[in-house]
């Protein structure tokens, strides 16, 4: 049944919180300016905390069951960052207090800025990004000030491979480039003789994505690293799978000049049903002074402050980034050390490759080679006409998240399958069990896939009527 | 601290299903040159001990819990139900992905409808996105969409000198990868109408903020209306507070409202993460950037709620999606939601009416101090929460004494953002300021300028 | 389906919780005294957080729904309490600690002492009983140790209605008291004659709950008062229905000797899932030196100290009572004022009124005049062969949680209904919709009931066996 | 702060339907004289200023987490994995009412069953119930079911003298109401088999605790068989972070075993709510006081958990129940529960461990100070995480001198249990404690020593 919304429970004049009195003489309102009724729905705090917490039963987190969403990386969120993140001497901060009043708080971040660059071997790092792609974004505008601060302008081409998110293009977009796709090869690296024949002096540089979305290590890493960079372009990371190689590669080895993370990826801060999330971007010394201010510093007697670097591209949010999502990914990496993040990483692709060789005899996986966090498979087991839509929603029956679904876009019907390092055996078996259950449904009763699921609060949604109704609001006229 | 739960038998069955001889070998496709670096990183914490490490850096930070805070110019303490972190420590909506999938996510798409709606009418517009990262990326983004919805080459944007120098720097770095040219009057005192006389026929939006960073409310009445005949756009930024008691933007036809949603409900956090809050007319609706969500129907005709209109988006069409964004501030428009559900109609009403008087109480009693002026260049305009101290001495000079002298955090130091500022202060009072408290601040202020 | 048990998840050797190297030199162990395995399961983090969020969504509470269980007082539990029990002030004060460094905690507890002298009308209060049942306990003792004192030790025998908790003749009985029931009259009050008729040289007191577990006001107090006290016994409260009486009466003023509060009920500190409680007793001047120690005194100089009283009966639980609880009817009552607290009661008994008529047409009410915060009914509507077990699961599917099943035992098939004064209009005219749903099941299909609940995680659960096979503990021995 | 939620409106259509005229008239039935009093309390407050209040209040309070600590004797600073209050904050859980419906109840329910279930295994016990209030209460409840089990006459007590002192007057309050007499030498470091020596034929039980209150390890080598030869009941109180290294009582034979459970992941919080473990023999079941889950099936023969032996308990059997005790510590048992599951098998036996070594550690140190002795009276007696350490000044002196000069919380001032120990503290040591801390309280006790 229904949750009523909150402003079908709202009752005209229902006492709400309670306030303090005002303590000082009222001052006289501007009248004009003042408006009769603000359009909020009056409800009682019983009634708020019940409605929310019906609400959160039903949607599904990590913390309820596995949730194999390829390229999102849903490990588990430590319950002890969700206590450090709420610590008054970090939540109660204000972003424009005196640094000497905050000294903690940036040498956490100077802490971070160490640590992500060493993790990727970078010469310098922003932390300010708010999510992934406005790291990209970041990234790409740093490439646009680098060529025009060399006098080349009209580098204007962001190459981008055809498995790439769509965030890539949509920020060389955003940036002022031109995005041209790039395709993959028949072991789903990048095609590099596409990528040598782009490579003239429009050239601005490649966005690659390692591992790729089909989960495969970009095997001809240095060869294009090498044409780009003797063409005069930049060799973009985008860091969504560093989850795969935290510990076993560091990307500014590999070529790349600049890359993203996700903090709320690779370092297991959570995505709270579409974010806050954490982009930083890291850079090799010769982009490093093009970097989003303010960084942190420390100065010599060990006392940290805010610089903006000296070819800054700007500010990228009102003040120094998702510090919350900082905090927790901090302390992930300092409970973690070396060790601990090449284990993640180990676990992870171990999982991965597990469920590729348990599901791809039902699930034909196109580019079938050793695959890191994650693999993509097709989603019409044994050439059914089964859809991957339909495998995902029949999954949500037997209590899992679906995989990623028709993503990338060169594989078709594709599941994109990613375990994480978090889950264990046990819990893939059941998976897998109840893939391959899927499997002989398809072949034995394909209604059972095509009307699922079938034991959700709701059934399939009609996402075309959404999108032809724009019901976005509740009815009721803005004041 | 490992949360990895193989047991080596359990590892070894593994690789034997995969046919590799060890974890090494899964890696043999990265040239051996870069494979399993050194990284330097401190050596692991257990639980315990990062609990200790990281307790012992909050602990080198003095937060605005710690005693009185005048502290505002974009991040404030407010008032926060315990209702929010109730909410957002429900696992199952902090620990979920954007509900890509609505049949298991209902709950998160109800509550961000339910946001989108609130935001509506808090607003006096018709159309909510689900978040940005902050108010500042809502800003930028509603240039952009500005600049998308005037094509016929209009490239120039007047943005009021008055909008948060930090929101403004996020725009110029926004249109670093567009031709588009920001103008922005160097008086920050300027009026709303002679900003609106700067529009010209290439002119794509007129940014304007109310309460704007010195405190001041604009009058809207009429800007809309000049900026329309000239074919742009009117953008408005706002406290979300304000909009409790006072007249929205909406009402005075603004196209488009932005506004950081950190006062309600969000930690302040150093700065982030906050919420942004974007509002527009559902014309522009195609142009929206973010998520949206939108009602509909399952298959036995059911209320539903899924992500919609995702052909905007850059998962569908990529290099030509209205922005780039994806994660974006879901838990932060939780928080919001939350908030804005516990305190309600009257609550948000009189949070904001308690601002107003306070903040006016503590103007007039500082005023009265000696030497000191309070709004110099606009003494008889409307103001809400905040409001600018003429010092005879440098802020910062004075928020250090009022610091070690008396234990009050002082205003922010207008001098960082308005050459000839030094010293002006600008002083946030809001409803978790007593009485007492501004009668300190004022005792303070006295025998500091004595 | 079923949620596999801890130890069923279980896998030898599986990586938990990581701890600290130890950092001094190890000590040799006492072999001998060193046992080989503790017993414990093995399981990661993220299994123990799935697992308990599992169990979690398998529980009702009243954050989940209208909770009408009689007696009980199914209350909110605001959430800013449980925000400030939290406070490391609080939470990590140890109770042994020099009171110079406890003076907040101390300060805190005087208060909430005085507040509850006030509510009540009593002349001495401790906070040290951990629950309902213990101050019922510790009053009794003080009520012997009273007698002994005044050399009367021969008084043995306690009065107790018929209608009373069972936890009245219970203590009782601990505290070496004989346990006397006392029927009710015509309209649910005592028998005033059976109480005269008892009122001897052995009477040491009489326990009286008002309002009555039928909730209703005890009309005859003032009576039943004066005999007892006239024979020289000693009238104790059971404070369990005081939510009806905040800021109403006090029971001081009535002529209670002594009575407990249950801050659980009355003070909105939530249950717990069946505790931790907290039964604060207050005393008359008379009984007040018997109360258990310490208790919290102020000096002249606004200093707090801890003191035991001169002849208490001494100490009920290892420290100074359920302190975390404290602070949350601290806050509550803080939160109130007098006009909140009598607000309360009045909404208490509005609603409890409002659905005694909405209901009582359908399921006969036995002594149906105006009810305090509850009312009982009889659980067989229109005089069907229903039960009120049958109609108690049969609400299950209607997403309500049932009221008190078959308490108080003089009212046949009865139902306890307690809503609350934090329940909405709203939500009593769905549960009065569903009970009148019900009562038309009752009569045509009453298959329905009698096979209820059909929409829960199990079914009806077969208590006979588990009384007979009395697994209570999962198979594997003891080491 | 109010949480009710009629308007006029509903409160008006309320009383129609009742058919009175106001609220007051509900109230008819009170004493006239004693209807509506003035009550007196503070005028209420709202959250934002009840928030400031308690905090006022909390920061007037030196928590265990301010600095070093080596207080115990029956409360302990142990490490709290954050799983424990991410799962007690669970409205689910912490809302809900006694398991009284266990289909709506499962999860409690299941919890509980688990928590039996690893108490059991850690105790060597075959049947745990679903919690008491506290350990003394335990104890005292175990002492009220041995002279119920023993009934032939026996109302003799033995108690062990180093039983925790408030843990023995608990238990004297409790037989208040009896005629069992409870007998206590006065040396505390008497042996276990001098007590057993105590027992005889008017004996019900005899009351041991190890780690006993000064921390020695006792040993229960044919303890068991001696009293039981006299017809009478083992009662040992133990501290369960001992049961992850050491052998149990159960292997000794011990017919109840209690405990205190707050090192099981709960806070301190002044003393309260603790969680009271207790666990018996099979044999003794039907004379178990508190709740007790156990395993069923449903109708469709689904596996479940309900409340069994009902019998027992107060709400049936009245007058003739094993003990008057309804609510528990239901949601105490919930955190030692997670607390178990989470730090598992490996985890309490390092947790025991590091209390084990770190103690010694620090005895061996604070032993090689010029004047004071450790566990002076059997210096080679086993001990676990406590220790007594003589001191050539008052132990309150030295304690007051750590704190001011050193911001130490010194151990416990053991004058304050035994009359002649006024030079002795009983320091505590936990995993908690880093070895930094306890070389500052050496050096700390060196220089008030000398």
């Amino acid at each position: 049944t229904d949750i009523p919304t909150l402003y079908e429970l709202s009752v005209p004049g229902r006492p709400g919180t309670s306030l303090p009195d005002c303590d000082v003489p009222p001052a006289p309102l501007p009248d004009d300016l003042v408006r009769a009724d603000n359009g909020l729905p009056e409800l009682s705090e019983p009634e708020v905390v019940r409605h929310y917490l019906h609400l959160s039963q039903r949607n599904y987190g990590v913390d309820g069951g596995f949730y194999p969403l390829g390229s999102c990386t849903m490990k588990y969120n430590p319950k002890i960052n969700e206590r450090l993140a709420r610590l008054p001497g970090f939540a109660g901060l204000h972003p424009l207090q005196d640094e000497a009043s905050a000294q903690g708080a940036l040498e956490l971040m100077h802490r971070l800025q160490e640590a992500l660059k060493r993790i990727g071997g970078f010469a310098g790092m922003t932390l300010q990004p708010a999510a992934g792609a406005q790291g990209e974004l970041t990234a790409l505008l740093m490439i646009r000030a680098w060529h025009a601060n060399r006098g080349e302008p009209g580098r204007d081409v962001i190459l981008i491979p055809d498995s790439a998110h769509g965030t890539n293009p949509a920020s060389a977009t955003m940036a002022g480039f031109v995005a041209v796709e790039v395709p993959s090869d028949g072991r789903g690296n990048v095609d590099i003789e596409a990528v040598s024949a782009a490579c003239d002096d429009r050239l601005a540089g490649i966005m690659l994505t390692n591992p790729t979305t089909l989960g495969l290590f970009e095997e001809r890493i240095d060869e294009v690293a090498a044409l780009v960079h003797a063409a005069g372009g930049l060799v973009y990371g985008d860091g969504a799978n560093m989850n795969a190689l935290t510990g076993i590669a560091r990307p500014g080895d590999l070529g790349v000049d600049l890359m993203h993370f996700n903090l709320h990826k690779t370092f297991a801060t959570p995505h709270g049903g579409g974010g806050p999330g954490s982009g930083p971007v890291g850079a090799s010394a010769a982009l490093a002074p093009y970097l989003p201010g303010p960084v942190v510093e420390m100065d010599g007697d060990g006392r940290y402050r805010l610089e903006t670097p000296a070819r800054s591209i700007g500010r990228m949010c009102a003040f120094h980034g998702n510090f919350g999502m900082l905090v927790r990914a901090y302390a992930s990496i300092a409970g973690h050390g070396d060790s601990g993040l090449k284990a993640n990483a180990m676990a992870a692709v171990l999982n991965a490759n597990y469920l590729r060789v348990k599901l791809r005899d039902r699930y034909p996986v196109p580019f079938d080679r050793t695959c890191m966090h994650e693999f993509v498979c097709e989603g019409r087991p044994d050439g059914t006409r089964a859809r991957a839509l339909d495998v995902s929603k029949r999954l949500m029956d037997y209590g899992f998240h679906p995989p990623t679904n028709y993503f990338p876009l060169i594989v078709p019907e594709a599941l994109m399958i990613e375990p994480t390092e978090t889950e264990t055996l046990a819990t893939l078996d059941a998976f897998v069990a109840a893939m391959l259950a899927i499997a002989d449904e398809a072949r034995d009763r394909p209604d059972l896939l095509h009307d699922a699921p079938h034991t959700t609060p709701v059934r399939r949604l009609d996402e075309v009527r959404a999108a032809r109704e724009l019901r976005v609001a509740e009815p009721g006229d803005p004041e | 601290m490992s949360y990895t739960p193989h047991t080596p038998d359990e590892q070894r069955r593994m690789l034997d299903a995969i046919g590799v001889d060890s974890l090494e070998a899964l890696f043999d496709a990265i040239p051996g040159r870069a494979r399993f670096p050194e990284l330097g990183l401190p050596a692991p914490l257990s639980e315990l001990e990062l609990d200790a490490e990281l307790r012992r850096l909050a602990s080198r930070n003095t937060g605005i819990d710690a005693g009185p805070c005048f502290l505002g110019a974009g991040a404030w303490r407010h008032f926060v139900p315990a209702t929010v972190d109730y909410v957002l420590q429900r696992g199952e909506f902090y620990t979920a992905y954007t509900p890509y999938q609505p049949e298991l996510s209902q709950g998160m798409l109800q509550a961000m409808f339910e946001y989108q709606t609130m935001i509506c009418r808090l607003t006096g517009m018709e159309v909510s996105n689900a978040s940005h990262y902050d108010g500042a990326t809502s800003l930028a983004e509603a240039v952009l969409l500005a600049l998308d919805a005037t094509k016929d080459a209009r490239t120039g944007i007047v943005m009021s000198p008055s909008v948060h120098l930090h929101h403004r720097g996020v725009v110029e770095t926004y249109l670093r990868g567009s031709d588009a040219e920001l103008r922005v009057p160097d008086d920050p005192t300027v009026a709303a109408a002679d900003l609106a006389d700067m529009v010209d026929e290439r002119t794509a939006a007129l940014v304007l903020q109310t309460p704007n960073v010195l405190g001041r409310l604009e009058r809207l009445d009429g800007i809309a209306e000049a900026v329309h005949g000239k074919g742009a756009l009117l953008i408005v930024a706002v406290d979300p507070i304000a909009l409790g008691l006072f007249r929205p933007p909406g009402e005075f036809g603004a196209d488009v409202v932005v506004a950081d949603g950190q006062p309600l409900g969000l930690a302040p956090s150093f700065g982030g993460p906050s919420l942004g809050i974007f509002a527009t007319r559902r014309a522009h609706i195609r142009r929206l950037a973010g998520r949206l969500v939108g009602e509909t129907a399952d298959a036995d005709g059911r209320r539903g709620y899924v992500l919609t209109l995702a052909t905007r988006e850059q998962h569908i069409r990529r290099a030509r999606a209205t922005s780039n964004i994806c994660t974006n501030s879901a838990l932060g428009a939780l928080a919001a939601a939350t908030y804005l559900a516990t305190v309600g109609k009257a609550g948000l009403r009189r949070i904001a009416e308690l601002c107003f008087h306070k903040s006016h109480y503590a103007a007039d009693r500082i005023a009265a101090i000696d030497g000191v002026a309070v709004n110099p260049d606009a003494p008889q305009a409307p103001f809400f929460k905040e409001f600018v101290v003429e010092l005879p001495v440098p802020a910062a000079e004075a928020n250090a004494r009022l610091h070690d002298g008396h234990g009050i955090v002082g205003g922010f130091d207008l001098g960082r953002f308005f050459p000839g500022y030094g010293n002006r202060m600008l002083v946030a009072v809001t409803e978790t300021n007593t009485r007492a408290e501004i009668d300190r601040l004022v005792a303070a202020l006295r025998e500091i300028v004595s």
